[in-house]
């Protein structure tokens, strides 16, 4: 096992398994000649040449409408949106065909595409490369969804998407590309859609996040770790989701906060609070409290931790539950 | 490389190369079969036996002309306004009717005819055939493709960007575009400014060519074109078919607020199937007989097809979870 | 007051609107000569003229975009996306710029569109006719949604929503365009956003519903009356939300029941339930129940009626919420 | 009505109709305002005062050129490409200094100097410039509008829909394409398969226009035209500036990895600023003096735009709910 970055760890799964699969190709706006403007599709050129790894023209749409084509002649593309906001021009391919076609053909023809971007605010970039979209896609049916908060999770997330015979969404939370580093299995590595991590174990109150917000809930439970004893799920699927383990804490420590950086207004926390409203109420000894962003545009970077949900704002909700 | 004039050649009775009496009579069939299906499903609507229904009427000669230049391997991908072509692929009839009826035995698997599902929103299926055609290339396979929109969808985004897809990639695909000037109950005038569709094909760097799309020959001619070009590593072609809609965009909508009646009469009296028929009769090849004989077997293979599709019961309500996913997520059934 | 059927309503407020204030606009597919696909827009061009109501290209981000621009000649366009699934291409310019204009300009310019679309299913049509899509709206920043269910809503919040300062989207139940029926006041009419409507009082479980599944919560209250008093929450503005109305008659009956036609993840459903989570934790009396569309692509309607929330789902949701 | 020969000025010696000492001064002046803005923002950046920056040097030819032929009425519509081109409307430098801090400050109001918002998506201005014009000639005011976009912008189906619009509408708006003939890491020979981007105009049935970017007075020329002719009521123009990003995309990027360094250098050499230099000290409108008092008023600009820039307190938290509605639903704050 070597130590990677984030983002590393997301060119590794590229790496293993554009080797491990020739249907398997990379297709996007400067994945090829300059690897990503994140470096994330860095030598996947020079090593698979120019068929595997493909610059397209600039068209989201485009991107993602090709990619069903390109299924039926028997690829699997692995598309890339160069940021969150700027994918929203692939949603009408995503909703109208990408989610729906294998349901069209009778089940009888598979659409294996991963779509992959980088996400999330606190970057301080100009607006529009700090969105956190989740929700359009994972409100769509025939989608799946991950979001990895943990270099091996990012590559073993990337390669059962990619391995997967159903269209999956990978979030990359781009605020941790560069400072989550961790241990990551060499070689194939496949971390199963549809099961959460236990990131820590607790007893007292749960908090529910996934992608960046695991580190804000982890640095919040140290803050609280002399009062309060959190278990601190990562969602890491959002579909398929994993409801026993979250219902499992839930049952557990009867007190949830759940954590999003997207715009609160069904955000996937939504989701979560209404299944622990549905499931776990005779459980719960306390209101389900979400820490999220807000129904605001996203602000200017200089005021950006204002809107990112913060460790004071997670340390706050847990004692207000833990205490209620 | 933009032929502005428009291509005939009934009218011209020039002759095609390499294209003999049983080709000429193919593609008669296939007319005839498609305005078969066309007519009797109207009929069908009118009975409550299917649902709302888009009329082909006087677009057979372009779905007819195109399809026959192409070989099985190639893929096609309609629009709703050419719901029945996968019929000239040996999809039955009463597969065409369900889909029609809102039952899941009116999808088919594409890979069986190389006939992709029907496109209901306009234009998005553009970039579905461009990288079939992208991803058969890159295979080293020699399939084409073929995708059918009306002149509407050159409005859309999604057909912009599925077009210069194709030309920047070289796909091997054909962009089929049948102009017959309404959309809905937007004319042509009010879709674009450009003096033909034709001229888009410059945009992108790309061959396009302008035929009567009434002329079920210059059709075939065009496309053959298009498709030999394509197979020799030449890329996408553009081709504007000129026609006009002579019946309602479908069956719910009521045209004579918005269409000049007059110029509908004059359209339907040079309808493309009639006018066909005048040219094979004039060359021989089509007698009373044989006429009657071809638009027997139609009339029978719908008779058979509504029949088949009546007798097939009604759908499980289960279905409803079938084939969302290929491995479900386990809550998908809550509701 | 006359009796209208929703889809006349429209009609009618449109007309109002129009006349009332010379720049408000009308643009779409099929608005002007044909008078919009369901008539909608009947008789606008024949009295105001091409140039206040326009048939556009067919082209839903060229519709919405101009639309940005419009607004800032100092027009109010009122923009008809011809179905719900046909409005997808619309997102882009809705999320990316409809949403954050106002804000862009610090504030000094409004964008004051209406977006108008006939939604939802059951309508025995072809795919993609069918779609329920307001999560996709309603999660996006700096917008407002509102959904009528009846005629007299369907004019009163139009009216509102064409002349609320912000960009508003209206989703008209098309199931019910015909069949709802009722009295319909007559000239300037405005039903104010953020306004929830007890469509039914009651005791003992409250329904939450809008569009086209408040008559459904009528027909299973209507079916349980003898056993359970059902009161009728019709939410018809999700932004802004009327959580006061919501609160006040979850803390009255103690159980709730969400219905909701769009598919079940991160639906409308999920942030009323989780509102309920949080702020009504301590009046729950049991589970809060979702009676929703599946995460499945929306059916071929031989078979609609099976995914489409029925009496019976929402009758058998209550009758557990009542008996827990 | 598309030309596809590259329309110059400088080189050819030609002289403009209408245009005085003053204003080859004036669009002198500004273009020295821009290449100043760009320099010392990419100091500035370095020095870590301004965040990721989107350089220009080496477009202010295409700017400088095409404002100078525009009304005080007209709309500007900039992508981030032009992100200083505010300046030439009177908007402080400190302002637009302030968005590349992420600092609320730098966000203006349009209506104050008819320029729009900074647009960072690509293409997805087009169309609001579309709409401003098509909605200042329904409202009978003589407007137009210009937006300004990259070749990359050409492929994404927003430029395609506005454009389309811009025609069918006969709108008042000029399509400024900024060829720098890179999209980041992508050439323009993978962008597009067109001989010229002018070409694109043949599609949308609008006059386009090439000319050389480089060359201020050529791109000042073509726009003008443009601009007489949508106020005539003659509708949209595609205009197509050649040039060449002679450096990074913005701050972040390192083009060493795609690009051909002495392609660059040859750029750099031949660079606009120079080019037109060396015309005006042709001419004799340009001396050593008035070069000098020109650039040390916009240093002087410069230097007082960061120091106001910096001096503006940071801005308070509680901006994050302002301005996301008009009249904010009561439940925004929740989070
Ligand atoms: C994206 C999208 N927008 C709107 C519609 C509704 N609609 C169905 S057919 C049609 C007109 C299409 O005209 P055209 O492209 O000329 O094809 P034709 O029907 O004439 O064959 C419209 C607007 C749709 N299906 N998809
Ligand atoms: C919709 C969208 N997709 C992707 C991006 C990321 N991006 C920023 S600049 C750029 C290249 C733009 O190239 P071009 O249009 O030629 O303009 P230039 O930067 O050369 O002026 C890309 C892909 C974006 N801003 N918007
Ligand atoms: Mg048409
Ligand atoms: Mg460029």
């Amino acid at each position: 096992m070597a130590e990677k970055l984030l983002v590393e760890a997301v060119n590794d799964a590229l790496h293993v398994e554009l080797a491990r699969d020739d249907s398997v190709m990379v297709m996007g706006e400067d994945v090829g000649r300059a690897g990503g403007v994140f470096r994330a599709t860095a030598g996947l050129v020079e090593r698979f040449g120019e068929n595997r790894c493909v610059d397209t023209p600039l068209a989201e749409a485009g991107i993602l409408g090709t990619a069903v084509g390109l299924c039926m002649a028997g690829w699997k593309p692995v598309c890339e949106m160069q940021y969150d906001a700027f994918s929203y021009p692939c949603l009408d391919q995503l909703i109208t065909h990408v989610g729906r076609y294998h349901w069209r053909t009778g089940g009888k023809m598979e659409f294996p595409i991963t779509v992959r971007m980088p996400y999330g605010g606190g970057v301080r970039a100009p607006e529009l490369h700090d969105d956190s979209p989740e929700t359009y896609y994972v409100h769509t049916p025939g989608i799946k969804v991950a979001i990895p908060s943990t270099p091996a999770d990012a590559k073993g997330l990337l390669a059962a998407a990619i391995r997967d015979p159903d269209p999956v969404v990978v979030f990359e939370p781009k605020l941790i590309y560069r400072t989550e580093r961790g241990e990551v299995p060499e070689g194939d590595y496949v971390v199963p859609l549809g099961k959460a991590r236990i990131a820590r174990e607790g007893t007292d109150v749960t908090l529910v996040a996934y992608g960046a917000m695991v580190p804000v809930c982890e640095r919040a439970a140290d803050e609280l770790a002399d009062d309060v004893s959190c278990e601190i799920v990562d969602i890491r699927s959002l579909r398929p989701l994993d409801e026993e383990s979250l219902l499992a804490s839930a049952s557990k420590t009867g007190r949830v906060v759940i954590v999003q950086e997207a715009p609160r207004t069904v955000g996937f926390g939504a989701e979560i609070a209404a299944i622990l409203a549905e499931k776990a109420i005779l459980d719960l000894r306390g209101p389900v409290l979400r820490v999220t962003g807000y129904d605001v545009p996203y602000p200017y970077w200089k005021i950006e931790d204002a809107y990112m949900p913060s460790v004071e704002r997670v340390a706050a909700a847990v004692e207000r539950v833990a205490r209620f | 490389m933009i032929e502005v004039a428009q291509r005939s050649v009934i009218d011209e009775e020039r002759e095609l190369d390499g294209v003999g009496e049983q080709d000429l009579l193919d593609i008669y069939r296939s007319m005839v079969l498609l305005r078969t299906y066309d007519e009797r499903s109207l009929v069908y609507h009118r009975q409550g036996r299917i649902g709302t229904y888009a009329i082909f009427w006087n677009h057979e000669a372009m779905q007819a002309g195109s399809a026959h230049a192409l070989a099985d391997e190639d893929w096609i991908f309609p629009s709703y306004r050419e719901s029945a072509i996968g019929l000239l692929r040996g999809i039955p009839p009463a597969t065409v009717l369900h889909w029609w009826r809102g039952h899941p035995a009116g999808w088919w698997n594409p890979a069986d005819y190389n006939v992709a599902s029907i496109c209901v929103p306009i234009g998005t299926h553009v970039p579905h055939a461009v990288g079939l055609a992208w991803g058969k290339k890159l295979k080293g396979e020699s399939a084409c493709a073929i995708a059918y929109f009306g002149d509407g969808a050159t409005s859309e985004g999604a057909f912009h960007e599925g077009a210069n897809f194709a030309a920047v990639m070289q796909a091997p695909v054909i962009l089929f575009c049948n102009n017959n000037q309404w959309a809905i109950s937007t004319p042509i005038s009010a879709q674009t400014r450009a003096e033909t569709l034709a001229d888009k094909a410059v945009g992108y760097g790309m061959p396009g060519v302008r035929v009567d799309g009434g002329d079920v020959l210059a059709v075939y001619e065009a496309t053959r074109e298009a498709v030999e070009r394509a197979r020799k590593g030449g890329g996408p072609t553009f081709i504007e078919a000129l026609s006009y809609r002579a019946a309602p965009h479908a069956t719910a909508d009521d045209p004579r607020v918005y269409i000049d009646i007059a110029r509908v009469e004059a359209e339907k009296k040079n309808e493309c199937l009639g006018r066909y028929e005048r040219y094979l009769r004039k060359l021989g090849v089509l007698g009373d007989d044989l006429e009657a004989d071809i638009k027997a077997e139609a009339a029978e293979a719908m008779r058979a097809g509504i029949a088949a599709a009546e007798a097939e019961p009604d759908p499980d309500p289960e279905l409803v979870f079938e084939n969302a996913y290929v491995h479900p997520p386990p809550n998908m059934r809550d509701g």
